[in-house]
């Protein structure tokens, strides 16, 4: 275990898959020569060569599609988009294409590609470059989609994908890109498809993912103080979902509470509960609240842009709610 | 309406060098298109087809002549009218009507239908329905070829075929620029039939001499009479070599006119009497075959031989396509995914989410 | 009231309000000389010239955004896309931009577009062209998101729509076009936003929109008969979401199941059970379930197209079951 | 790097013809926006501006040539990269540096930032950061146009602007497309400044003459020395005209350098030594003053006294735009549409979403 950052995990396990398979190439804007606009590429132009590190023009739907191609023929292309909200350009590729070969060729054919693109709001970048468009992504069959909140779990996860023969998307996380954390050295590959309980407890269930798992976390421990036990099921993975971890931790703790970055409406909290709702009815002694942005083009005036986006402070809120309104005593 | 003869055609003069059974067996080839689409629109009709059902019918030199420059280590990617290309690349005309009729005996198991003809040992990497949509991987493909190997004479080029109409998308012009500044292997084919469904192409490109729009990215571009299959085939090899030899995409254009509606279903009334009486005037095959019986390559009964032959195989095909069984319901969730992962759901519906 | 079908109210409408307002224009892809891919605009070249009915090249990105454009200087642009699949190339233009401009310049501009566009499986189109991603749409605030289910409800909502000062995604649906019903003669409006109960009944709610509504009212009326009381909500808007009506229901009837034709995880359905855990959770008797597409690619071969797609048996035994794990006697 | 004079480049001798009050003018918008510039990035650098902040340093001729050619019936699309455009167009500088600082008097009330400046007085219709995002709806305001008015020389037109990488994105080519088809009102602008981020023009485009792009529409190209403010302003006076006089669209490229990063946060680490030399060799700033008080339009302490004056100005817009308030949490609701409907969610995070 060394403790790096979230960035440094997702560089250093670019940079292995790289060492470790030929067929592993890189393709994104700015990633070679500007060395990417978050940096996560850093270096990997001067080890590799502009065979395996391509910058592109801008082209989102062009280079995207490209990379399927590519995939097509055997190559493992990870592709950088530099913010989720320009993957809208490479969506009919995305979704009309790799999300549909494997299945409408019949099985013929393999797309193993990974689409690494940081989401995420908070850094007044105002409406069209702010947004949590994650949901689109899990709602389409055909792809896989995870979401990690920790260095650890970054390099798990993405390991995982590039050795995986479908299309992932990697949602990455402005916000969490300078976070810290224990990484197993080595090789450290992650079950796609699995939840993880990051904190256990008795109370009530928080369930989040990507920085909202960070803040998720940070709120849990801070209401062990008080003696509120509340347990932390980080999602990970969007597409698929693990119903029964999140379903097994509300059975047992019969309250639970969503956090997420996304808008409510329709968002990934919905289907969180709407599955507790579905799997743990019986169990269930309060309504699942979730805990969302506002439904607004996110502004870019600071004081807007706090009152629209979910924090601590309201998550602690609607927890103490849903424990006050089942007359919970500690 | 261009005159496909118009403009920068090159031309070829049939006979002399080329070896007549070779000629017999593109007229044989043109035939089978023809008469497999004719029966793909009386299938449909018959409701043994569903969805959408787009015809090679008036396209059917341009499509034998590509073909016929096309190695079998080359790769090809086609819009949804691909049925000729399949059928001239080598797909056995059974597979191809039992993709149609949703069989698992299809190209893609039934899952695909019309539009979506896959064969990797043919090295057809599909149809593609979205207009445009087959121009992004194509180009990857080629990058992928570019990725693993220099240039040189005996390399693997990508064929990426397209319609008239799609030349105006926006992934047009993104790939055509990164197939020049990375240097691929790829030729870009316009397949000009004239019509983008009701859609001219004056009407639809501020350039309408489609074979100049590689322009904005030092593309070389070259027309050819749709019509002509030799003229056809000179041109995608020679686009091919300069493709694979020195890794420079070439844009190069087809131009036919379209026989029919823009799919079965179309009555195509935006079309004039004349626009009609002209598509027949340019019908390939009539000309093709009176061609081959004028040098003597074929005469009268011998091409009336073929095209019996003809029919019969594809009668047999059609027989043969609506034995092949369809896919049962219980594989409905094969092929979702390559690589198995934990939680996959996979409820019908109406199925619970979590098994209670 | 006159008896006429969907595609008949639609066309009318867009008559009517282009013989209203000069403003109002249409814009697509072959809706002047081919008269539509589905014959909504069939005429109206003839009527109003090239000027008001423009034919556009293949370029979704671009005609949808000149739209936009447009709007902003003040026409009413109705767009045509031919299906939901192709708005995938124009979504940059429709959430990036569409969505975000009036808020983000600060109220200083308007967009009143209306963006028509069907969606539906069903018809063998397979996996590209069946896609029901309306979720997508909902899910973003700066746009309306309509959905009728009948002939009347198209034609209020479509002039709704046309007379609102913002972004309108109006949903229709390939399987319903054919479809017949009273429409209200002269001027005929809706309020954006409202949901309708459609039928009443007192013992479970099924909770529907687009295509899912005439599927959920005919099963509705054969339960009728043994003695099975179902109410059927219409949402009609997906956002805004008319969250009291739906909630409403289900404290009355404390069962629902919702029937919607996309993919179930992250569906619009998820959404539905979500408010209604919330809104409704001390009257709910039994679970809230959704009835909604398989999670694949839709194949092209006819009987996996059955096998995935919701239908009126797979609704009917759902509301059994709903009402036997409640106990229920009729 | 291409030399922004090496080819297709209109030039201007300075003097003679020109007012010299005119020629003043553009000395002081030009100043202005160096100076604005400056004080932003050192106002980012206090972290009284957040997000993204890109610059038009380096770019002050090409900006003072366009907006002087642009009349005041125009409309003026943009990228991002703005600040300069909204100053020379008449913004006041407070209300730039306003927006840049989150506030309620902000030319889009704070609610835009940097990359977002609106202003329907001055026909600003927006600065877009998605790279090509303003061209579809710049090509829709010439439609709009072209819809309610035929040509004329009394007419409006509409100015697009977009930097160098934007060409290669799709939306360039089908809005070109459509202008062409439709003959619409319409000038885009190249603002070539030689980078895109760390991209050159020739690792970028398959054709780095970026002016020759229109050709896959037919539509004529122009390059400029957008170091050269009245070759830039004739360019476009001319491309404008045609626009609205004829309904032609036109494709103009104006060629400058970008004196630092791409924005305020970026070191440029990815250009040499001799690339940063020759931006400062290029600097039109300098060279402006130097021909000015060459042909005796000014004398050095006239041209002091205008930097003075306009440092003087933009020091006080900092500090009014920095006593503007701040838009009240209680208005995030507002704007988000224009037509209230029913139903409309406002709940904040952690609100309940229905009235239990
Ligand atoms: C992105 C997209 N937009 C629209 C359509 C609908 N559509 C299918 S085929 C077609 C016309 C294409 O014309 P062309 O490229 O000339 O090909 P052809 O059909 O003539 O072979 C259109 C508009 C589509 N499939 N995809
Ligand atoms: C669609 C899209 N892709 C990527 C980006 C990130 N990005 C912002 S500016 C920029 C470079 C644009 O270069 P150019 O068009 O030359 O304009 P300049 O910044 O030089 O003015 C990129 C890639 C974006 N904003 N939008
Ligand atoms: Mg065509
Ligand atoms: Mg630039």
């Amino acid at each position: 275990m060394t403790v790096i950052s979230y960035r440094q995990a997702l560089h250093d396990t670019l940079r292995a898959e790289m060492l470790r398979d030929e067929d592993v190439l890189l393709i994104g804007e700015e990633i070679g020569l500007f060395e990417g606009s978050y940096k996560i590429t850093a270096g990997l132009l001067a080890e590799f060569g502009p065979r395996r590190v391509r910058d592109t023009p801008i082209c989102e739907e062009g280079f995207v599609g490209a990379a399927i191609g590519a995939a097509m023929l055997g190559l493992r292309p990870v592709v950088e988009i530099m913010t989720i909200n320009f993957s809208l350009l490479a969506i009919d590729q995305i979704v009309n294409h790799a999300a549909k070969m494997h299945s409408m060729f019949g099985g013929q054919v393999r797309v193993p590609l990974v689409i690494r693109t940081p989401g995420g709001g908070g850094q007044q970048l105002a409406a069209t470059h702010s947004q949590n468009l994650e949901v689109w992504y899990a709602h389409v069959p055909g792809l896989k989609v995870l979401a990690p909140a920790t260095p650890a779990d970054a390099k798990g996860m993405l390991t995982a994908a590039i050795r995986d023969d479908d299309p992932v998307i990697l949602l990455e996380n402005l916000a969490l890109y300078n976070t810290n954390g224990e990484v197993p050295d080595g090789d450290h590959t992650l079950d796609i498809g699995t939840a993880s309980v990051l904190k256990p407890g008795r109370d009530l269930t928080v369930v989040a993912y990507s920085r909202a798992t960070v803040v998720a976390l940070d709120v849990a421990r801070r209401l062990d103080e008080e003696g509120i036990s509340v347990e932390v099921v980080d999602l990970r993975s969007l597409r698929p979902l693990d119903r029964d971890t999140v379903c097994a931790s509300v059975r047992k703790t019969s309250r639970a509470v969503v956090l997420e970055d996304d808008w409510l409406s329709y968002g990934i909290g919905a289907e969180i509960a709407a599955t507790i709702g579905e799997g743990a009815f019986d169990y269930l002694d309060a309504p699942v609240r979730r805990v969302a942005a506002a439904e607004v083009p996110l502004p870019y005036a600071k004081p807007l842009e706090l009152a629209a986006l979910p924090d601590a402070a309201a998550l602690t809120r609607v927890i103490r709610d849903t424990l006050d309104a089942t007359r919970f005593a500690g | 309406m261009a005159e496909p003869s118009s403009t920068a055609v090159v031309g070829t003069v049939l006979g002399t060098t080329e070896e007549p059974e070779t000629l017999r067996g593109y007229y044989r080839q043109m035939m089978t298109i023809r008469v497999f689409e004719q029966r793909a629109a009386e299938m449909y009709t018959k409701a043994k087809i569903g969805g959408y059902c787009h015809l090679n019918l008036g396209e059917e030199a341009t499509v034998v002549g590509l073909m016929a420059a096309l190695r079998a280590t080359d790769y090809l990617f086609t819009s949804y009218r691909e049925h000729g290309y399949a059928l001239a690349r080598g797909a056995e005309p059974v597979r191809i009507m039992a993709e149609l009729f949703g069989r698992t005996g299809g190209l893609s198991g039934g899952r695909g239908g019309s539009m979506h003809l896959f064969d990797p040992q043919l090295r057809l990497l599909g149809g593609y329905g979205i207009v445009g949509g087959q121009i992004p991987p194509a180009t990857g493909a080629a990058l992928a070829l570019a990725h693993r190997n220099g240039p040189g004479p005996d390399r693997e080029a990508v064929m990426c075929l397209l319609g008239d109409g799609a030349t105006n998308i926006g992934a047009f012009h993104e790939c055509l620029n990164l197939a020049a500044v990375w240097h691929l292997p790829i030729v870009y084919v316009i397949v000009n039939n004239q019509l983008g469904m009701g859609t001219t192409v004056e009407a639809a490109a501020g350039e309408p001499e489609l074979f100049r729009r590689g322009c904005s990215y030092r593309i070389p571009g070259q027309r050819v009479d749709g019509n002509d299959v030799l003229a056809v085939r000179k041109a995608a090899r020679a686009a091919l070599d300069r493709a694979r030899g020195e890794h420079q995409p070439m844009l190069l254009e087809a131009v036919s006119y379209r026989l029919r509606g823009h799919s079965v279903v179309d009555p195509a009334r935006y079309r004039s009497d004349e626009d009609n009486q002209r598509a027949r005037a340019l019908d390939p095959l009539p000309a093709f075959r009176a061609q081959l019986i004028d040098t003597g390559v074929l005469d009268a009964p011998a091409a009336a031989g073929i095209d019996a032959e003809v029919e019969q195989a594809i009668a047999e095909a059609v027989d043969a396509a609506d034995r092949s069984p369809a896919p049962a319901p219980e594989t409905l969730f094969d092929h979702v995914y390559a690589t198995a992962v934990a939680n996959t759901y996979q409820g019908l519906p109406g199925d619970p989410v979590v098994s209670p």
